[in-house]
């Protein structure tokens, strides 16, 4: 069954079609994996899907629900929340802080505090506790993609909209990161956008390949590397 | 007719002639200058002062000159603060110290050039009079205009400009963007300066106008979508419409229409009447 | 270090109040218009060392063209008082201070003034707001002589708000207007169509509805074409002009000043208004040395050239004085301003020679000035009950910066008597 | 824990104020107490980057509440004032609020600064009602049967001080506060993680507004006058100067310092020739001090 579908979205900039009818399904708790040459559309879809701006023509359900009027803010509280792919952390603001910005974002304009403990255990299931008092602006480049993901999984989400989790991360470490978040998120949907195909085949379940603002291809991830991308 | 059309003509020389400056140096360099009326004024006190004493072409040359040392001070000024918050506290600062000093150097009495441009006398245009004056004023903001043009659009620089008020981060990629910068300031508060030695033609200084002259300026460039110029020019020419119409028709009005037009296009177009593109987030 | 600093506060607080200067204390009584109040005091009545004397006007903005030359005049009777015997030997000394901020600053001065430095008399306030706001606070307060020496609001008389310390030794926009409507009247018999070009705010407002209510009172087929009002500092009149160009009006009404009134000349005359209609100034005397065209009807309310100085010493020497000192004629306000000064030294002179005693309590000098009529550089003063005075006005046509064809409306023709509402009065002129 | 021995020290230097101070120094503490209300409104506003050119709007609906209810229907009563005050401010803040959420910075601060001048037009057009330009007389308010003397409006101002200083605590540890700086340093992601960004900046421009408007309904109890001087965009350009100031100086007092530390300048300059010139380099030392110790 699908927690997530897209039908036929279209979207331009200045006469350049950067989405040009993608039809897409994300089955409850899967991992799908978008991939594709730069410029095909891939981080628009994202943008598409999570609301940041809406289509100009085209659908989006959430469990069936129309959600394509609902702009970005409501989706979250929906279900649907995301990363991006330069971390947007509140730099000057210490870690800790970030995540509490998070709590009060899913709340009206509320004179009480955000709770302590749901901070902290936000904190501790991504291992952050030790990192708290740090400023997001001084964390490693890793580092800041974990606290990034941190923040999107505070909405407790249905689907999680990843955009590029391990670009700007050491090649080395790319593998244990995306290793380190997806523990956390288990049972949670997930569309990641990734360039690296090293690990789109091990940790997406399905893959659809973009090009020119169009899906082309629907691949296992196995068969990833054959494919002309 | 003639007489509502020199109205407009007035109007709109005036507003271009204290926003065009803010608009540049906002568009470019994104600096919120709140002491900006009170550089039009000191170019309009500095101007009548120096071309009555000197008479009217060595006193013009000695006003561009000491305009031309201001920019660099005002740069340095603003260089000193590290954020917008700053940048409004340190430029209201200077809007203050600026009133202070005018009164020290110039006194309390009014400044104008008005009767030496009126002895250029005036034009007959369907039986009324337009002074020569008002055609001078307006080709030398129109060359002011088209020294912007042509330096916005047919130069490397320009292009640099351009991009950088389009998209900072994108330009930083590519542009050398604080220098960008650097200069826009230059050019911008030094054509503020000018220009409100231009006004002097038609209109008196005294103390307490820099902040008046500030109000017209934001509007201008709030309206015609910061920064652009053309912007700002096609805002200027909607609100000196408006007030036109309005002193024609229903004079009651005139107090509110400037802020009327603001509200009004915000509300319809929250980024002015000429921005290129809505910017996301 | 923030306990620290609120801590400070609290010393600084009591220091303070170790300083706090002597003063007397007023209770008022009637309520009445025309009833004199009791007081009681406790001051002694000693001869002073030092008369402090508080003076407030626009030093900075646009209306320090108005304050500058008062504060000057200022400087110049003081120093003048000074030398020649002091008000009652004691020594008078000016403490200055800006007008700016609007009303509720004055008020925040006028209590510094009074409860702070300790003025034995406060002269100033030009803004007609401001006088409003201070008004009922001096009253309240009731310690201090205050007079006002330049706002020209009708509501200090009509609404009785000046009883107990409070006096004005100026007219109204009510003097202007009559003034200038009984002038217009005399030098253009014929007028058919007027125009107002008036500043949005109180005072241009009220200067214009005077003006009008005055002339259509005295001349009802006067056809009024249109009523323009400007906002303040707009730098800008082509609209205004073209308007007036298009109605051809016999007569355009102004009481535009400052940067206001020299804009509105010079564009006027660029596009040869002045050639097709004739414009009354409410407050022209500065377009004098402003380019103001001849064969203009210029109201002063004060012109250094009135009264005669070739035949009146006291303005011959205000006059000489004025410009040896600071290079140019005095204008209205430095007028205004010596009205004031020189108000408040003889009444606390007369009220000392009338108790017969050193130094007179608040009380007598009330009591004096509410009767007081005195001589002063520009005018004859007469103070009333109402505490505010009945003086003149200069009005005359302007030919090569100078006026001429002056005439002098006596008291008695531009305001309205004693006990009789500004508005009704006219309606019965 | 500071900050309410801070509260509590603070109001036992305005007792010593108002027991060894005199009438100047009791005036102008009421004075600056009641007009420090205006000066929270702008500072919280600063929190989410939002600088408002119109806040003195705000300022005067609440001193007009007071001056329109006793000019016209003889009311002095203060619970009558401070009530009318709060849902006026809070409905011109509210509809301000929402007008102007849509846009920032500079379109942010001039659609307020033109709201408030709209504003102030109107109390200068329609001067039949609201007295024009001249303004309007404002009496010692009553409570019930009772005369608020002097003793009482300065218990007043302190109570809305204090109450304040109190707000600004609880608001400080508040999630409205996370968000705020939320919004500040990154709207895009405080809009991705689920917050309705307009609602929260009407919500937070009501609550300036009714903090503006009590303020301006203070200051005219205090001097007994109000004027669309109140609505003008230079009175909300002081108290935008004035917040700033106070974000230089820590809470929960950093505000009433802050319109303390401005208008103890302000009012001291006016005895000088040039006024501006003092002001301005005040403001310049103060800043220059604060990057000294921030260096």
């Amino acid at each position: 069954m699908a927690v997530l579908s897209a039908v036929d979205l279209h979207k331009s900039f200045g006469g350049v079609k950067a989405v040009d009818g993608v039809t897409i399904e994300v089955r409850d708790g899967e991992r799908l994996a978008v991939v594709g040459p730069n410029g095909s559309g891939k981080t628009t879809l994202i943008n598409l899907l999570s609301g940041l701006y809406p289509p100009d023509k085209g659908r989006v359900f959430l469990q069936m629900r129309d959600v394509t009027k609902a702009p970005m803010h409501v989706r979250v509280r929906l279900g649907i929340a995301r990363s991006f792919q330069l971390p947007q952390l509140f730099p000057e603001l210490t870690v800790y802080e970030n995540v509490a910005v998070a709590f009060a974002a899913l709340r009206g304009f509320s004179l009480r505090a955000v709770p302590h403990e749901e901070v902290k255990s936000i904190l501790e299931l991504f291992d952050l506790w030790d990192k708290r008092s740090v400023k997001a602006v001084s964390l490693s480049e890793g580092e800041k993609k974990v606290l990034d993901v941190a923040l999107a999984y505070v909405s407790r989400p249905k689907v999680l909209l990843l955009d590029e989790p391990t670009s700007s991360v050491a090649e080395e470490d790319k593998m244990s990161l995306m290793e380190r978040l997806l523990e956390k998120l288990r049972g949670i949907s997930i569309v990641m956008v990734e360039h690296d195909l090293d690990v789109v085949e091990k940790f997406a379940e399905r893959v659809v390949v973009m090009r020119a603002g169009k899906v082309v291809a629907t691949a296992k991830p196995a068969d990833v590397k054959t494919l002309e991308i | 007719m003639i007489n509502a059309l020199v109205a407009f003509y007035a109007f709109f020389l005036n507003l271009l002639a204290v926003s065009i400056g803010m608009a540049f140096i906002y568009g470019v360099a994104r600096v919120l200058n709140l002491a900006h009326g009170a550089f039009f004024v000191l170019g309009g006190y500095l101007a009548t002062a120096l071309i009555t004493r000197l008479g009217p072409v060595p006193g013009a040359l000695a006003t561009a000159a000491v305009l031309a040392a201001l920019p660099p001070l005002f740069y340095l000024y603003v260089r000193l603060t590290r954020n917008e918050l700053e940048q409004l506290f340190a430029t209201y600062a200077l809007l203050l110290l600026m009133e202070g000093l005018f009164k020290l150097v110039f006194g309390y009495g009014n400044y104008t050039l008005a009767d030496l441009a009126a002895g250029l006398g005036a034009a007959s245009v369907g039986g009324q009079r337009v002074p020569y004056a008002y055609f001078l004023a307006g080709v030398a903001v129109a060359g002011l205009m088209a020294t912007f043009y042509l330096l916005l659009y047919k130069t490397r620089l320009g292009l640099y400009m351009r991009a950088v008020s389009d998209d900072r981060e994108m330009a930083a990629l590519g542009v050398r963007s604080p220098l960008v910068q650097h200069l826009s300031i230059f050019l911008g508060i030094f054509a503020t300066a000018l220009l409100g030695a231009v006004a002097a033609t038609w209109q008196a200084y005294t103390l307490g106008l820099s902040a008046e002259v500030l109000i017209y300026a934001f509007a201008a460039l709030v309206i015609g979508g910061l920064g652009n110029i053309w912007g700002t020019a096609a805002a200027s020419a909607l609100v000196a419409v408006a007030r036109t119409a309005v002193v024609m028709f229903y004079p009651e009005l005139e107090l509110l229409v400037i802020y009327i037009a603001v509200i009004a296009v915000l509300l319809i177009r929250p980024g002015g009447i000429f921005t290129r593109y809505a910017r996301v987030a | 270090m923030g306990i620290a600093f609120v801590a400070g506060l609290g010393v600084g607080a009591g220091l303070t109040s170790l300083m706090r200067p002597q003063v007397s204390q007023l209770t008022p009584t009637g309520t009445a218009t025309l009833e004199t109040p009791k007081y009681t005091t406790v001051s002694p009545a000693r001869r002073k060392e030092v008369f402090k004397l508080g003076v407030v006007t626009f030093q900075t903005g646009a209306a320090s063209i108005f304050g500058i030359p008062a504060l000057n005049a200022a400087q110049l009777l003081v120093d003048q008082i000074n030398q020649a015997g002091e008000i009652l030997g004691a020594k008078v000394e000016l403490v200055v201070r800006d007008e700016s901020g609007g009303p509720d600053k004055m008020v925040a001065v006028y209590r510094e003034l009074t409860q702070q430095a300790g003025v034995d008399a406060y002269v100033g306030l030009i803004s007609s707001a401001d006088c409003l706001a201070v008004a009922p606070v001096a009253e309240d307060i009731g310690t201090t002589l205050t007079v006002f020496f330049d706002c020209a609001t009708k509501q200090l008389v009509d609404r009785g708000m000046m009883k107990k310390v409070t006096f004005r030794t100026g007219g109204t926009t009510v003097t202007d207007g009559v003034a200038l409507a009984r002038y217009v009247l005399e030098v253009m018999p014929d007028v058919k169509t007027v125009v107002g070009l008036n500043q949005d705010y109180a005072y241009g407002r009220d200067e214009w509805a005077d003006f009008k209510n005055a002339l259509l009172t005295m001349k009802p087929d006067v056809k009024v074409l249109d009523e323009l009002f400007t906002p303040l500092f707009a730098t800008d009149y082509s609209a205004q002009i073209s308007k007036i160009l298009d109605l051809r009006p016999d007569l355009v009404h102004t009481s535009l000043w400052g940067p206001d009134l020299v804009n509105f000349i010079k564009q006027a005359t660029a596009r040869g208004l002045f050639q097709q209609t004739r414009v009354a100034f409410a407050r022209g005397e500065f377009g004098l040395y402003e380019g103001m065209p001849d064969d203009q009807i210029v109201e002063g309310p004060h012109y250094h050239g009135f009264p005669d100085p070739k035949a009146y010493y006291i303005n011959r020497d205000f006059v000489e004085a004025y410009i040896s000192r600071f290079g140019s004629p005095p204008p209205y306000p430095a007028y205004h301003m010596a009205n004031a000064i020189l108000g408040v030294k003889y009444a606390f002179e007369v009220a000392a020679a009338v108790e017969n005693v050193e130094w007179p309590d608040l009380s007598a000098v009330v009591k004096i000035f509410e009767r007081l009529a005195y001589a002063t550089p520009g005018d004859y003063i007469i103070m009333t009950p109402n505490h505010n005075a009945m003086r003149g006005a200069v009005v005359g046509i302007s030919k090569g910066g100078k006026l001429t064809a002056l005439k002098y409306m006596h008291a008695a023709e531009v305001n309205p008597p004693v006990g009789v509402l500004s508005d009704q009065w006219v309606k019965s002129l | 824990m500071r900050g309410w021995l801070s509260v509590v020290a603070f109001i036992g230097v305005a007792a010593v104020v108002f027991a060894a101070g005199g009438d100047y120094l009791k005036f102008v503490a009421a004075y600056v107490m009641m007009w420090s209300l205006a000066v929270w409104g702008a500072q919280l506003l600063l929190r989410y980057g939002l600088v408002n050119f119109g806040i003195g709007g705000a300022y005067a609906v609440g001193g007009y509440a007071a001056g329109l209810l006793y000019r016209h229907f003889g009311i002095a009563e203060v619970t009558l004032h401070i009530l009318t005050a709060v849902v006026a401010a809070g409905l011109w803040g509210l509809l301000s609020g929402v007008v102007s959420a849509r846009v920032r910075g500079v379109q942010y601060a001039l659609l307020n600064l033109a709201l408030s001048m709209v504003l102030y037009s109107i109390l200068l057009k329609f001067y039949w009602a609201t007295g024009g330009s001249d303004g309007l007389y404002v009496p010692l308010p009553r409570f019930f049967d009772a005369s608020l003397g002097d003793l009482g409006l300065y218990l007043l101002a302190l109570f809305f001080a204090t109450a304040w200083m109190t707000l600004g605590l609880v608001y400080s540890q508040s999630a409205a506060a996370r968000l705020a700086d939320g919004v500040r340093i990154n709207e895009l992601r405080v809009s991705a993680l689920g917050a309705h960004i307009n609602r929260q900046i009407a919500a937070a421009s009501a609550l300036a507004s009714v903090s503006a408007g009590l303020g301006g309904l203070g200051v005219a109890y205090v001097t007994s006058h109000v004027s669309p001087h109140y609505a003008h965009w230079s009175t909300s350009g002081e108290l935008v100067v004035a917040a700033l100031l106070s974000n230089f100086l820590p809470q929960p007092w950093g505000f009433v310092a802050g319109a303390a530390a401005y208008q103890a300048v302000r009012l001291f300059s006016l005895q000088f020739v040039t006024p501006e010139l003092f002001v301005g380099v005040a403001l310049l030392a103060t800043l220059g001090l604060w990057r000294y110790y921030r260096r």
